[in-house]
Parts: structure tokens; sequence; C-alpha cells
């Protein structure tokens, strides 16, 4: 890599020589690539810090009563570990890391379309995050409102939450730059012969993504404008002492906040959908119908938020027109799996990490939302609201769902982003441990959250203590794999073998190139197929 | 970073940043359509005391304001004409014009609130904390849609100013005028809301 | 979408429509001076909308634009009402 | 789950093992066929991949069926709901007051308990107040939930089925002592249920002093104990003229309690903090509390000792 030769053929994006030296070149950098990696450090580094956060949480419910810390101390602690894995983790994740390195690329341009606005989203990231974090010393305390922000105990408590909201504004700002970026690349920047529906699906994902990140953001941004003034200059719009109504924050707070969890799974799905043909050696099965189905689930995904407030007073008339748009949200995600398994059916299957972590997603996935359809039905839905079960179905989702899905497209693009490879049998041993104690750890929280177990519960009753304690134990291994994983990766990264161009025979754009990318990613126009997943 | 410029300036498409302006704007409707989801909850809850407390302000200042800010809104989309037409002295008269009626426009603002304000009327002050609760809603909403609408118009100016003076630099001219083209469609989001707020607040008694 | 092949439009268009804006203005004033009961907020509202549309149609050169910025134009609308009535879905049956 | 005592509970738990069932079966049937491709068309075989067409009718099929299923989880969920909204004419009233941490109900006549008493097989409809933040009422046995939002006025309903003990639990997040928002419902023969309900002290005609309304109206009891026990803040008990140390960003200070501290104290409660108590905690009473209210608070804290 040192001896990176100037010669006409690809100098890498990682030794490319421009203006500035150093971390300059980085953090001055507007190549798409660059910037992805500033954004895989930070939030690597928020997504450990969180983990920790949550492993403390375990700990101290290993046993009724208190354990290792105190009540607020706790209520602190949750309402930071949802605040930094929501709006500094999940939401940014897939489309800011692997959407802004692979999504150019995939369609076969040089760059984002306003590389520069690029680089100043980056910088309003690590802005929202400062902010996030000084949050957490400052004179009155630790936020402790949950990362929901429910007014009006968010309007009425003592602790920092003006500077906790300030940060969720300022990252949304960040997440919306992006997602315009990347709507106007995706109009604007494909290759020539490039048609929407020969783009990869990932692309799609990306798409579908970035329609909800510009328009449910603002929603959220106004929201959080006027809790601030709410706390500063008591407006009453939230706080039923002045007239105003504590539901309509939440019809607020969820406009935004339901659609934001389609912001964190589509990438994902995109990233399996890139996954499974390449290791099958398939075309994708049905891809105008997984393509479409991105952007049913981006819109349907508007108007189902009301599922989160069934027990909160709502009209009947709502409720069960929530519910019913919900179960119908389902439907696209259920057409998604079952072209990734028609996609593997007479394939060539090469169970290599990242398809280990691609059908891992599917399995945990189809767990997280087939209990989301138990929350979606009124009835149950009454027993198992604002219980641990929700905890459950969520971390399913998010962490099983988006969390292995990016570990998936890590360990799928690793060769390319950093030109060498990792170790394979660590890999699935990291992997092997990971889905032991992830299961571990969220599936014991379905059953007593069934049986009663209300979430954010500091303290419980003793009848509980059997799965708190096997979940704190899969905890304890879910970041012993986390660990091992990483270190793998870290080690890949700097004395890994060389990585070839395309060291899994994918048939995608991406792979027509060497690794790591030259700077302009194609040094000759690249050969765009009418289908992307041909391997005929 | 000089390759860079040269690859820029190949790849310059006027598509492209228009289209990345029109997202930008949709994300200010919806920014405001928050606010006025807000608004629509309160005003049927309470369309009585929203009924009497928007006989307190003033439709003839509100009413001026609206035929300034639809006179700027001209004038910038005539600038923007008139730099097609490689008119240069006219198109940077027009901007001029269109600042000018911004800054009418805060000033008119400015006595509004000041006025209100003289007689105790802010968020959070011991009068309105003893309004009925529709009372209250009806002048908290006026101050937080009215001041986030100010704030636009604030940034629009600035807007306008940069693109002001880029116009007497030659950096925009008759062959490329896509960030006049942006900055007008800036200005005609900020009149776009305001023909909303106008009637919303000051009309509808 | 063709390259660089942008509508001028003319000052005498933009003239009248400024004409026709400011007398929808005064038409709005007149019409919700008199107690209509609900009539006039549907009746302001009506004329809000129209005075918008013109804005976007004549200023924002929304006419002379490609058929994608006409369909996203109108999806952010729709999706707006759509939120907007799905809210009120909850407050108009308590 | 497994244990029901109301009448809501039958519909819940079928929707419940109707769509836990069909899901299972998805389950199971999806991660088979997962395991059975990689094994059966594993490249370690050598066989080539074969490429397949599109078939609409398969893709029409895997849409309309999934369609149909939840539109069925739908149904059986929403009549098995709708009862739960709409509560007999005749059903008694009960109110239920939640205030920061700490249930209490309201029976007819005013008199006031602590833990839920209702008389078996009778309906019952519970109004839901907050005094303060939004709070769940949550009685996991009789599979029933709803939220107590301040200023809103909600209600639930049901008829308790089996006489026994059953635990209250808060769900909605509700701060420091959310999870010992915890009371009891005890459902109890018609006959015992009169008898209680006769021998509850009224307690709304007890003469208490103004101050102690005020605490107790605005939540201070929920922080602060009167009988000297330390909840979340200092008690109350023998506070007034005792020393107190406090901590605060210049250092720590002994002072005497006495009115100009207290005041202060219900004021700017961050700006010095008890030592041995966390800061941020305690919201400022400014614009809440009056100063008479303060007043009358002090000259009840002279009276406990």
């Amino acid at each position: 890599m040192i001896n990176a030769t100037t010669t006409m053929e690809s100098v890498s994006y990682l030794d490319h020589k421009g203006k500035y030296k150093g971390i300059f070149a980085w953090i001055f950098a507007t190549d798409h690539k660059r910037i992805a990696l500033l954004y895989l450090y930070a939030i690597s580094t928020f997504f450990v810090i969180g983990a920790i956060l949550g492993l403390l949480m375990r700990l101290e419910l290993i046993s009724p009563g208190q354990t290792i810390m105190t009540a607020q101390t706790y209520n602190g602690i949750f309402t930071v570990h949802g605040i930094m894995m929501i709006f500094m983790v999940v939401i940014p994740g897939l489309s800011a890391i692997f959407g802004n390195f692979f999504l150019p690329i995939l369609i076969g341009a040089k760059d984002v379309a306003f590389p520069r606005l690029n680089l100043f989203s980056w910088y309003i990231f690590i802005t929202g995050s400062i902010l996030a974090v000084l949050s957490q010393f400052l004179r009155s305390g630790p936020p402790d409102t949950g990362w929901t922000f429910y007014a009006p105990y968010s309007t009425a408590t003592g602790t920092n939450v003006i500077f906790a909201t300030t940060a969720a504004f300022v990252l949304g700002f960040s997440s919306i730059l992006t997602g315009l970026n990347f709507i106007v690349t995706i109009h604007r920047m494909r290759a020539p012969k490039m048609k929407f529906f020969s783009m990869p699906l990932f692309p799609w994902s990306i798409y579908a993504t970035a329609w909800i990140q510009v328009l449910a953001t603002p929603i959220i941004a106004i929201t959080l404008l006027m809790l601030i003034a709410e706390r500063l200059f008591k407006i009453g719009f939230f706080d039923p002492a002045y007239g105003g109504d504590p539901i309509l924050f939440q019809h607020m707070f969820w406009i935004y906040s339901h659609p934001a969890v389609y912001i964190m799974i589509l990438p994902a799905m995109g990233v399996i959908t890139e996954i499974i043909p390449t290791f099958c050696q398939r075309k994708v099965y049905g891809y105008k119908a997984i393509a479409m189905s991105s952007l049913a689930i981006a819109g349907v995904g508007y108007l189902v938020w009301g599922h989160h407030m069934f027990t909160s007073g709502m009209s009947e008339t709502a409720r069960w027109v929530f519910s019913l748009l919900t179960f119908i949200v389902a439907i696209p995600s259920a057409v998604k799996v079952f072209n990734w398994l028609a996609t593997m059916y007479k394939g060539s299957i090469d169970l290599k990490p990242p398809l280990l972590y691609a059908l891992s997603f599917i399995f945990l996935f189809s767990i997280g939302g087939l209990t989301g359809l138990v929350l979606g039905s009124l009835a149950t839905n009454i027993q198992v609201h604002d219980t641990s079960f929700v905890v459950a179905h969520f971390h399913y989702i998010v962490f099983g769902g988006m969390g292995f899905g990016f570990f998936a497209a890590l360990h799928y693009w690793f060769p390319k982003i950093y030109g060498r490879m990792y170790n394979f049998r660590r890999a699935n041993i990291a992997w092997g441990i990971l889905f032991v104690g992830f299961n571990l750890l969220y599936f014991p929280l379905f059953i007593i959250g069934m049986q009663g177990m209300p979430r954010r519960y500091y303290d419980y009753l003793p009848q509980f203590q059997t799965g708190h304690v096997i979940s704190t134990i899969g905890g304890i291994i879910l970041i012993i794999g986390l660990f091992l994983m990483i270190r793998n990766l870290v080690l890949g990264a700097r004395k890994g073998a060389k990585a070839p161009a395309n060291p899994w025979n994918g048939s995608t754009l991406e792979w027509q190139i060497v690794s790591p990318p030259p700077q302009e990613n194609f040094d000759e126009d690249p050969l765009i197929k009418n289908n992307p997943y041909d391997y005929e | 970073m000089e390759n860079e410029l040269i690859h820029k300036e190949e790849t310059r498409d006027d598509t492209a940043a228009k289209l990345g302006m029109w997202i930008f704007i949709f994300t200010e409707l919806l920014l405001f359509g928050g606010l006025f989801i807000v608004y629509s909850v309160f005003r049927t809850q309470y369309s009585r005391e929203f009924h009497q407390a928007a006989l307190e302000l003033n439709v003839t200042i509100g009413a001026f304001n609206t035929i300034v800010l639809l006179i700027s809104s001209m004038t910038i989309a005539m600038a923007l004409t008139a730099l097609q037409k490689n008119n240069k002295k006219l198109s940077l008269r027009l901007i001029g014009i269109t600042i000018l009626m911004a800054f009418v426009f805060l000033v008119n603002k400015y006595f509004e609130w000041g006025a209100k304000f003289h007689h105790g009327i802010y968020p959070g002050s011991e009068l309105m904390m003893k309004f009925e609760h529709g009372h209250l809603l009806y002048f908290s909403l006026y101050f937080f849609m009215t001041g986030l609408h100010a704030l636009h118009i604030i940034a629009g100016m600035v807007l306008l100013s940069v693109i002001f003076f880029r116009i007497k630099k030659g950096i925009i001219h008759s062959e490329k005028y896509v960030f006049l083209e942006n900055g007008a469609l800036y200005w005609h989001l900020v009149d776009l809301i305001w023909i909303f707020l106008f009637p919303l607040l000051y009309l509808i008694t | 979408m063709s390259e660089n092949a942008t509508h001028i439009t003319e000052y005498k268009t933009l003239g009248i429509v400024l004409v026709t804006l400011l007398f929808f203005t005064l038409i709005t004033i007149v019409v919700t001076s008199f107690d209509l009961a609900v009539w006039n907020v549907v009746l302001a509202l009506v004329i809000a909308g129209t005075k918008g549309f013109l804005v976007v149609t004549y200023f924002m050169h929304i006419k002379y634009e490609s058929l994608l910025l006409k369909i996203l134009v109108g999806m952010v609308f729709f999706l707006f009402a759509l939120i907007l009535v799905i809210t009120f879905i909850d407050y108009a049956y308590r | 789950m497994f244990s029901g005592a109301s009448n809501f509970v039958n519909g819940v738990d079928k929707t419940f093992f109707i769509i836990l069932g069909i899901s299972f079966f998805f389950l199971i049937g999806i991660t088979f066929t997962m395991i059975f491709f990689v094994l059966k068309y594993n490249r370690k075989k050598k066989i080539a991949a074969v490429q397949l067409k599109d078939n609409t009718w398969l893709e029409i099929t895997w849409t309309l069926v999934p369609l149909a299923l939840v539109m069925g989880m739908f149904y059986y969920g929403y009549m098995a709901f709708i009862p739960t909204r709409y509560p007999p004419k005749d059903a008694m009233e009960v109110k239920v007051i939640a205030r920061m941490w700490k249930w209490s109900f309201e029976y007819k006549g005013g008199k006031q308990s602590d833990s839920l008493v209702l008389p078996v097989n009778k309906a019952v409809k519970l109004n839901l107040e907050s005094m303060d933040v939004i709070h769940g009422f949550f009685i996991p046995s009789f599979r029933l939930k709803e939220d107590v939002v301040p200023g809103k006025h909600n209600y639930t309903w049901c008829i308790p089925e089996e006489i026994g003990q059953y635990e209250i639990m808060c769900s909605s997040y509700c701060g420091v002592r959310h999870s010992y928002m915890e009371g009891q419902v005890v459902v109890v023969s018609e006959d015992d249920f009169n008898k209680w309900l006769a021998a509850l002290p009224d307690k709304s005609k007890e003469t208490k002093s103004e101050g102690f309304k005020i605490l107790q109206n605005n939540g201070c009891m929920g922080c602060h104990s009167i009988d000297g026990s330390k909840i979340v803040g200092p008690s109350f008990k023998g506070l007034y003229g005792s020393t107190v140390e406090l901590v605060a960003d210049d250092g720590t200070k002994k002072i005497t309690a006495d009115s100009t501290y207290i005041k202060e104290s219900i004021f700017l409660p961050d700006k010095e903090i008890v030592a041995g108590y966390q800061k941020g905690i305690m919201k400022s009473y400014d614009n809440i509390l009056k100063k008479e209210d303060v007043s009358k608070i002090i000259e009840y804290l002279k009276t406990i000792k």
C-alpha cells in the first residue's frame, strides 16, 4: 500500500494525495469514500459506547432492587442509550456509511451529486453528537425522559432535556441533507446507460430511505423545537396545565419516529438483497417486486404511526384504522423474505461469513416482524404494549435486523473498502457467539413481557428474575462476540491478505473495479448490464 | 483540489442543483406543515377562543405585509428573468428591491410584536399565563409561527445579499444563474408560507 | 429534462400573476369580514390554496419544469394532506 | 400471561394463540427452507446455479395469502378489542388517581383507598385521572391497560371473574420511582366488598392542614416522606429547624433549615443539594406554587417533628 505507484492505473482512494496532508486529508475530504469511512469510525465508536451502556443496564437488572446503580442513573442510562443508538447509530448507520461508499459506485457515478454538502452533513452529525454527549455532563444532570421525550414529563423534569433535544434536532439536519444528496445522486448521476430498473437493489432501498429522511425528519425537527420552546417559555402546546395536549406530542413524535424505523431497516434489506445473489450466484428473484416493496414500505410506513399509541386513549376509530394499516405494511416485508428464499432456490450457495450474517438477518428479522403482528393487533397490543415484549421486538428488528444487516455489509464489502481480507474462521466463530448471545439476550424478554414485565423498569417482581438472569448472561456473551468480531476486522484491515478485485464473484459494478477503489471510482466507463444480477 | 475543481466544472448540473433545492423546500414545507397540524388541532378544540383572540391582531399590518411579500416575490422572479435576458443592472436593482421589501416586512413585524410586548403579551409572560387556555395557545402559536417565519425571512435576506454580490462580481451571470434561481425559489417559499399564515392567524375571526 | 433549455418567464406574465394575487388577497379580507361561520375558514383556505398554486406554478416555474418535479410537488402536498387527515381520525372521533 | 381473571382474558388470549400459531408456522417454514437450501444447493457439491425466470403468479400468490392471513389477525384483534371500549351502563364507577408514584382509588361518595378492591362478577368502569405526568394503568392478569393522561379523561372497564389478589403496574415511564409505582387489585365476593366499603374511613371529611393538602396535590409526597424514611429526596419529618448539610458548586456548607431555605429549595431546587442526594430530579415549582402556598407548607412542616 505504501509503495503505491503513481502510474496511470489506480491510485487507491486511501493513498490518494490531495491538497491536504495527514488527518486533514480526511476531515477536509469531499470524496464520498473517505466521508463514508469518517462516518464508519464515528458511528462504530458510538455503537460500542451504546452497547456498553446497554450491558450496564442488563447488569443492573440481574437481580431485583439496587444492583450496581441508583434508579436515577438507570433512567439516565436508558435515555442516553436510546438517543445514541437511535439518532447516532442506526438512523445514519447504513445509509451514511455504505450508502455513501457504494451508492455512487453501484450506479456508475464518480461521486455523489453534492460532495461538499456531503462533508458538511458529516460535520453536522459530529456537532449533534457532541451536543448529545455534552448533555450528559452539564450541571443539571443527564436527561431522564427516555429517547421518546414524552410530554409532559419532558417539560417538567429538572434534568437537561434541552441539550438532548437540540442534539436530536441537529442530527436530524444531517440526516435530511444526506437523504437530499442521495435522491439527487440517483436521479442525476446514474451512468448514461443505467435506467432506474437496471439499478442494483441497494440503491433502490437507499432511494426509498432517502425520501423518508427528507419528508419525515422535518416533523420531528419542529416537534423538538416546540418542546424546547415549551421548556423555555411555557408556550403550552403539550402541557395540559396550559390547555395543551400530551397526545398531540405523541402524534407529532411518531409521525417521524415510526418512518424512522424504516430509515433503519430498509438499507439493511437492501444489503441482504445484494449479498444473497452474490453467494448463490443467482439472478435476484422478483427484482421488480423487491424494488417496489421498498417504495411501498416507505409509502405506507408514513401512515401507521398510531400503533405506538394504542393505549394512549385515541379514538376507537383511529385505533382500528392504524391497526389495519399496520397489518398492511407487513406485506411488503413478507414479500421480500419470500423473494430472498426464492433467490436461494437452485443456486450455488457458498456459506461465507457475509451470507451467514445475511441468513441470520432473515431469521432474526422474521422473529421481529412476526412479533410485530402481535403488537399490531389491537387486543394483544393491550397486553404487551409498553412491556419488555416491545423491547425484545424492537431489538430483534433494529439490532437483529439493522445490526446484523450492518455486520453483513461490513463483511461483504470489507475487501472492497480496505483491499484486504479478514480471517474467515474467526469471523465464523464471532458470528456464532454473537448469534447465541443475541437470542439469549432478547428472547426471554418476549416471555416476561407477555407475563406483564413493563419496560423501563429499574426494579421488578421476583417472578421475572429467571428471564432477566438469562437475558443478562446473553448480554455478556453478545458483548464478547462483538469484541471478537471487531478485533478480527481490525486485524484484517491492518494485516489481512491482499484481496482481489472480485473475491466473491459478484456481478454488480463495485466488483468490476480494483480494491480499494481509485479516487474517481472508474478509470474507464463501466459496463452497464440490463439486469445488474446477470450471472449467465 | 485543482483537479477537483475541473472535475466539478465538467459535471456542473443545473437540474441537479434545482432538484436539490426543491427537495430542501419540501423539508421546509413539512416543517411548517407540522405547525399547521398543531394549529388545526387546537383550532378545532378551542375555536371560540381562537376566534376572539384573533380579533386582537391588526389586520391592516398583516395585509400590508402580505402585499409587501407578494410584490417582493414578483421582483425576485423578475430579477431572474432579467438575468436570463442578460440585463445585469436591472437584475441587481430588482434583487435590491426584494431585500428592501424584506426589510420593510421585518420593520413592520418589529412594530407589531413590539406592541404586543408592550401590552405584556409575549411567550412566558405573566399576563399570558393568566389567559384562558385557548387564548394562550393562540398567542403561543402566533409567536411561534410568525417568529419561525421571520427567521426564514432573515435567512432569505442573507442568501439574496450573497447572490447580489456574486452577480455584481460576475460569478453568477446570464449563462450560469442556477444560484439565483434557487435563491428565488427559497424566497417564493417564504412567500408561500405567509400566504397561508396570513388568513389563518389574522383573518379567520 | 433537456439540459439547459430553460423557459424564461416574461415580465408581463409575472406582473399579471402579482395583480391576480393582490386581487385574491383583497377578496379574502372582504369575505372574511362577514361572519359566515365555518365557511369563513373554508373560503379563506381555498383562496390561500389558489394563491399558493399560482406562486408555485408561475413564480416557482413549476409549469415549465419536468414531469418528475411536478409529480414530486404533488406528492408532498398529498402526503401532508394524508397525515393531517389521519391525525384527525383521532381528534374527530373522540 | 397464562393466568387470567377478567372477562377479556379469553378474547385476548385467543388472538395471541392465533397470531403466535401462524407466526411460528412461518418462522419454522422460513428457517427450515433456508437451512435446506444451504445444504441441498451448497457450492461444495459443484452444481452450477440454475437461473430462473420470475413467475408473476407466484409473486401474486405470496402477496395475497399473507394479506388474507393478516386481515384475519386484524379481525380477531378487532373483535376482542372492541368490547374493552364499551362498558355496560350500569357499571360501578371507580376513579383511579395516578400521581408520581402512587395509585389511589376513589369510590362513590369520595371514599379513598390505596388498593383497588372490587366485587367479583360485577362490571366496573375505571375513570383514569392523572395529577402530573402520563402514567399507564396496567393489570396483566386482567389483560387491561390504558394510559392515564393528565388533562384527558381516559377510561377502561372490566368484569373481574376470579377472587384473588393481582398486581397493578405503571406501564408508562413516569420518572425516578416508575418501577415502584405498583398497587393491588383485590377481588372479593360482593358481600365482603360491601362490608369493606362501609368500613373504609372517609378521609375526605378529615380536616388536614392546608399545607398538607398542597403537598399532596403537587405530588411532593412521592419523593419526600413525612415519617422520616428516605425515598428520593430528604424526609420532611423534623426538617424545620434542623441542621442540613448542603452541596453547591463552591463546596459544602451547613445551615439551619428555616423558611428562607425551604422557599429556595422549592423555587431553585438545583442551586444547592442536600448531601447524599442527586441533582436534577426535582423540578422548580416557580410559577406553580404561589407564595401563600409556600407559607402554608412551611406552617405545616413546623408541625411534623
